[in-house]
């Protein structure tokens, strides 16, 4: 491929609606320039299944955070958001992408 | 107290929560999304508040009714520590999971409130306005209370900044901030106020109480099938006898307050109601650590259809008899 | 006949109908939530339910009413083996696919009989509340008809445990279940009871389906646009005149019992209508080999306008002149 | 006129924009669903639409009505050009985004419409149905307009392809269309028509305007919050002193015209209001280049407030004091 | 990275929703411990184009299961899945993560 | 793993629901099979930070477009999706996958 392209990692994080704000919070604090969130309809994990259409407030809703951010960043962001799904409920993963743009990330 | 348990049984408020459950027992796919639900409990919230502040600016201020937001105050108080005392005696429960069961019996259920006033109508019995404002007043107390309660177990963790945000959802969470707004609203703008847009929050109230019930049934028995296996018996039964402790209590202040039976009977449903809205929000926040599935299942599984179905038939009654 | 058409064709209901067809056809962004349709339609089945039910609560049961229901079970599960004749006799479709669009046109569809309520209502014509439990009852025959007549072509395949899923998917989806209880509680409820709810299910009713057909009209239009060229002709025709050969049948019933016009006529829409939601829902759970664009473009692209613009005013002239 | 602002300044309307933007400040958990927001808008204009549609068919057509679309279109038009000037003499803003803020003022804010005819009637005062079309009338060419002002800045650039798709966010987009779709729906169905859905269009309309109003403060609240700081003094005074000059020439068209004290309060409105939600999506599509933090602040942070609060019961001074 | 993270899947169902229940009967039966279910708003595929506003019911609408699982069951759950996108109408895709904890998987 | 899959690239795009239907036209021109279109609640990027309940109409709101395609196809659709990012609001970011059904996509 003679396009230009840029290692980046594409974090995703599944975590319970009510703690989204500290999710957010780490995000910042390590300086992630983006995220996007998405709503889920359902799920399982360790703590039981749920479904959106019957809970009530935030409290057993899960959203997904997605940030594509520099892999120097990886590191840190892991770290401090494992504290967070430890503490409340949710998961975190990364995969390996390209973007074109590197500045923007 | 017979004729209005059955009255009560048959209205279509309560039938409909009975065909949520039913629904949701055989696994249909009936579901109301959650966008209409969050919808209709605001406009409960906004309706009821609107009627209450309206009446109020009726009636004007009294001293009974500072006697009242008062008592509504400490019984939100002061119930957790009761409940929490029962539930570290009698269940297995941890610190914390019973500081977060305490806090919801301690706190109030609006659908719960609002099916009293309803049930009053059919009696024929009237009420204070201002009891409204005693519903609002008595969401937060029992929040702070159970954090108290929790925090010699808890002592180094939570909060780390997270102050401002727990605050934040124990004093303007969405329920509160609604109840409140239209209730001052409502008494600013008074009846004028209220001819304006009663078309919209006095006539179809009941009707979409029904449809918001439905929706309560299908969750309530939701967690029924998924929590009622992970109570213990303690547990499970704190959720039938606390809502007669809380009754006791408020039939005794409405009593020292010398409240009419239509208000008495309402303190009595705040006191005996458990929150399934507010509280486990602001505790998932404060307090992660407890087990929603424990205080969700106890307060809308077994608390709210209780009340709705036996209680408020016998706290109106109560308040009949004591007043 | 003219009369009833031309009053018909300029109801607020069927202009917005028109609205929402241009509007997709011009391609413009307009659009209805699906929280909101969902909500709507179950808003109407809830209505339309509990005023049947209270109707019949005050008729009380009658021979009569046992004759129409067992009739319309029988229109139901008949009317899909006539269908799926003239499907495999006219048309290329495969067993399958046959067998699924006949199932659509032996159920019926929620909407158009509502609509023929209120085009009776303009009309001045009464029916019998118990109309409401047949439409409930038409819901589902027509759907294990149709997997009978599918089931020769296909043996082998579907069902490997799936059989509990489809049988909750028939007999207790959204639509058969909420329009049931609906009706039961209004039973059980009667007058007083629709007297605290009506402000919500019978004032604003009309002005909802209005909003609601709106939707239709998008839905119906972006049907057409893009299934139309995939419809041969003979089955594009199916759905002009298989509901005539279902108002034919419900005709020949309604004179069998003997029922009034207005109850005449909803039979006859009923069995002249299609259903594009319970019946969608559960043949691609029970038949995912059938084609969705077959079976969603002729009923509700084709056959739900012609029943609403045409068909409707036609049925009830039919059923004066029969009665 | 003081009497006007007072009364509306205390109207449940008001005081819910209020209650909204409060909630927003304290960070209350407090929103509305989107698809409930978008369907209230709808709502809105469907209910305005056919009101005003039933109007004129009850009053028939004459050549004032002509007269006064002439001008709303002329008014549309020019409006940004004055607009435009203005921001490009005394703020440092862009071609682009100066064209683009422009647009907004041409056109129309429904929604203050809608709480103009409000304030008109607590005030008394009869308006002539045919200025719901006046407002549609004016919905599009201030975006026409925008986009030829910004061309120039911008030659090269946008279109390639896209016109089709501009053309229907401008002509077709959701706000003209149920706009014009239900006022020529009521036009049709006239008196009758409206008989049959007013306890859905009519009796709810102002407090359904009620809840769309706290959503509104919501959202100009964090408008406000975050856009507040990135405009700059010019800008900002621009959201201020727009409206009188849309005002004024509202006002000297209404006097050309004619119209009633009534109507020309609403011509009036409209000249001074500005869009913020017709207008920003159109020009996303065309005018991508424009800053939408810009044009979005402007009009709904401050000018949105502004007219609900203080320009509406002006407005309707003004027209008393004209005509 | 000095990080200790560990390498799983990340599978990706695009489904109809009214086939929903029988992916997640795939990943009961394979032990799968946890998903979540997102809601889409439109697409398109071999079957054509969907949009969530104009269709009815779970007829046309598609949902799109996220599990992160381990590699050993990865080929159990594509073989699975596979059978019912070719029967229902969705597509299965598949990319390399890593997670923190392990055992949450 | 003995299963036979298929090397595809999984392009996600993050775009303000106003310019989706031009991201759909490239996605059209340069024949690409399937797509499928994902809404998403709130978010952070340089134009700053939006939310789907406090925004109007789709002025800002962003969608998730996820496109899995054939390599073949992944320079022209990355260029052709760059080119409206830059002028509207958005990113692109590109990740490897492995499907089964080769012919689907
Ligand atoms: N392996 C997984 N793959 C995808 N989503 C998961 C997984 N595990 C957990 N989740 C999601 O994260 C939520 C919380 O997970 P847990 O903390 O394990 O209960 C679940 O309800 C799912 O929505
Ligand atoms: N290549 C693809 N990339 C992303 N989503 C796809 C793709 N192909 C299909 N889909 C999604 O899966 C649905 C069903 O696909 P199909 O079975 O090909 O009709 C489509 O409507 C899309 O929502
Ligand atoms: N690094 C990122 N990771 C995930 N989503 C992003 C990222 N950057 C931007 N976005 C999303 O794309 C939108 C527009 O980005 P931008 O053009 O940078 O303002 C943001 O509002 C986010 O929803
Ligand atoms: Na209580
Ligand atoms: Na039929
Ligand atoms: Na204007």
């Amino acid at each position: 491929m003679t396009l230009k392209t840029h290692e980046k990692k594409r974090i995703e994080i599944m975590i319970e609606a009510a703690a989204l704000h500290r999710i957010i919070e780490v995000l910042d604090r390590f300086g992630v320039t983006g995220y996007t969130v998405l709503p889920a309809l359902a799920g399982r994990g360790m703590s039981g299944d749920w479904q959106r259409d019957d809970a009530f407030g935030d409290t057993a809703r899960i959203v997904s955070v997605v940030c594509i951010t520099d892999p120097s960043k990886e590191e840190d962001v892991l770290l401090a958001t494992k504290d967070i799904v430890e503490r409340y409920i949710g998961i975190v993963s990364v995969c390996d992408v390209k973007v074109l743009r590197s500045e923007h990330f | 107290m017979l004729e209005i348990a059955q009255q009560n049984l048959i209205s279509p408020m309560v039938l409909f929560f009975a065909l949520g459950l039913f629904a949701s027992f055989v696994r249909s796919d009936l579901s109301i999304p959650e966008a209409i639900a969050k919808t209709m409990a605001l406009y409960l919230m906004m309706a009821i508040g609107f009627k209450g502040g309206v009446e109020l600016s009726g009636s004007g201020l009294s001293a009974t009714l500072f006697a009242v937001l008062i008592a509504g105050a400490v019984l939100s108080a002061l119930l957790p520590v009761i409940g929490f005392g029962l539930l570290r005696a009698t269940s297995g429960l941890s610190r914390v999971d019973a500081a977060a069961v305490a806090a919801h019996y301690g706190s109030i259920s609006i659908v719960t409130f609002v099916a009293a006033t309803q049930a009053l109508a059919t009696a024929g019995l009237e009420y204070d306005g201002y009891m409204i404002a005693v519903a609002a007043v008595m969401e937060s107390p029992a929040i702070m209370m159970a954090l108290l309660l929790a925090k010699r177990a808890n002592e180094a963790s939570p909060t780390d900044g997270q102050g401002t945000h727990i605050g934040r959802e124990i004093f303007f969470n969405s329920s509160v901030l609604m109840l409140t707004g239209a209730f001052l609203i409502g008494y600013i703008t008074g009846k004028p106020g209220l001819e304006t847009i009663a078309p919209f929050i006095v006539d179809p109230f009941r009707g979409v109480l029904c449809l918001f019930l439905l929706d309560m049934g299908l969750i309530a028995a939701r967690g029924l099938r998924s929590g009622l296996g992970k109570l213990s018996m303690p547990v499970l039964l704190y959720g039938l006898y606390m809502p007669l402790v809380g009754a006791g209590a408020g039939a005794g202040a409405a009593m020292l307050i010398g409240l009419s039976a239509g208000s008495a009977a309402l303190l009595i449903t705040l006191s005996a109601s458990a929150s399934y809205i507010a509280v486990p929000a602001a505790l998932r926040l404060a307090l992660p650590e407890a087990t929603p599935s424990i205080y969700l299942t106890l307060s809308l599984g077994i608390t709210f259809p209780f009340n709705l179905a036996i209680g408020i038939p016998l706290y109106i009654w109560l308040a009949e008899v004591l007043t």
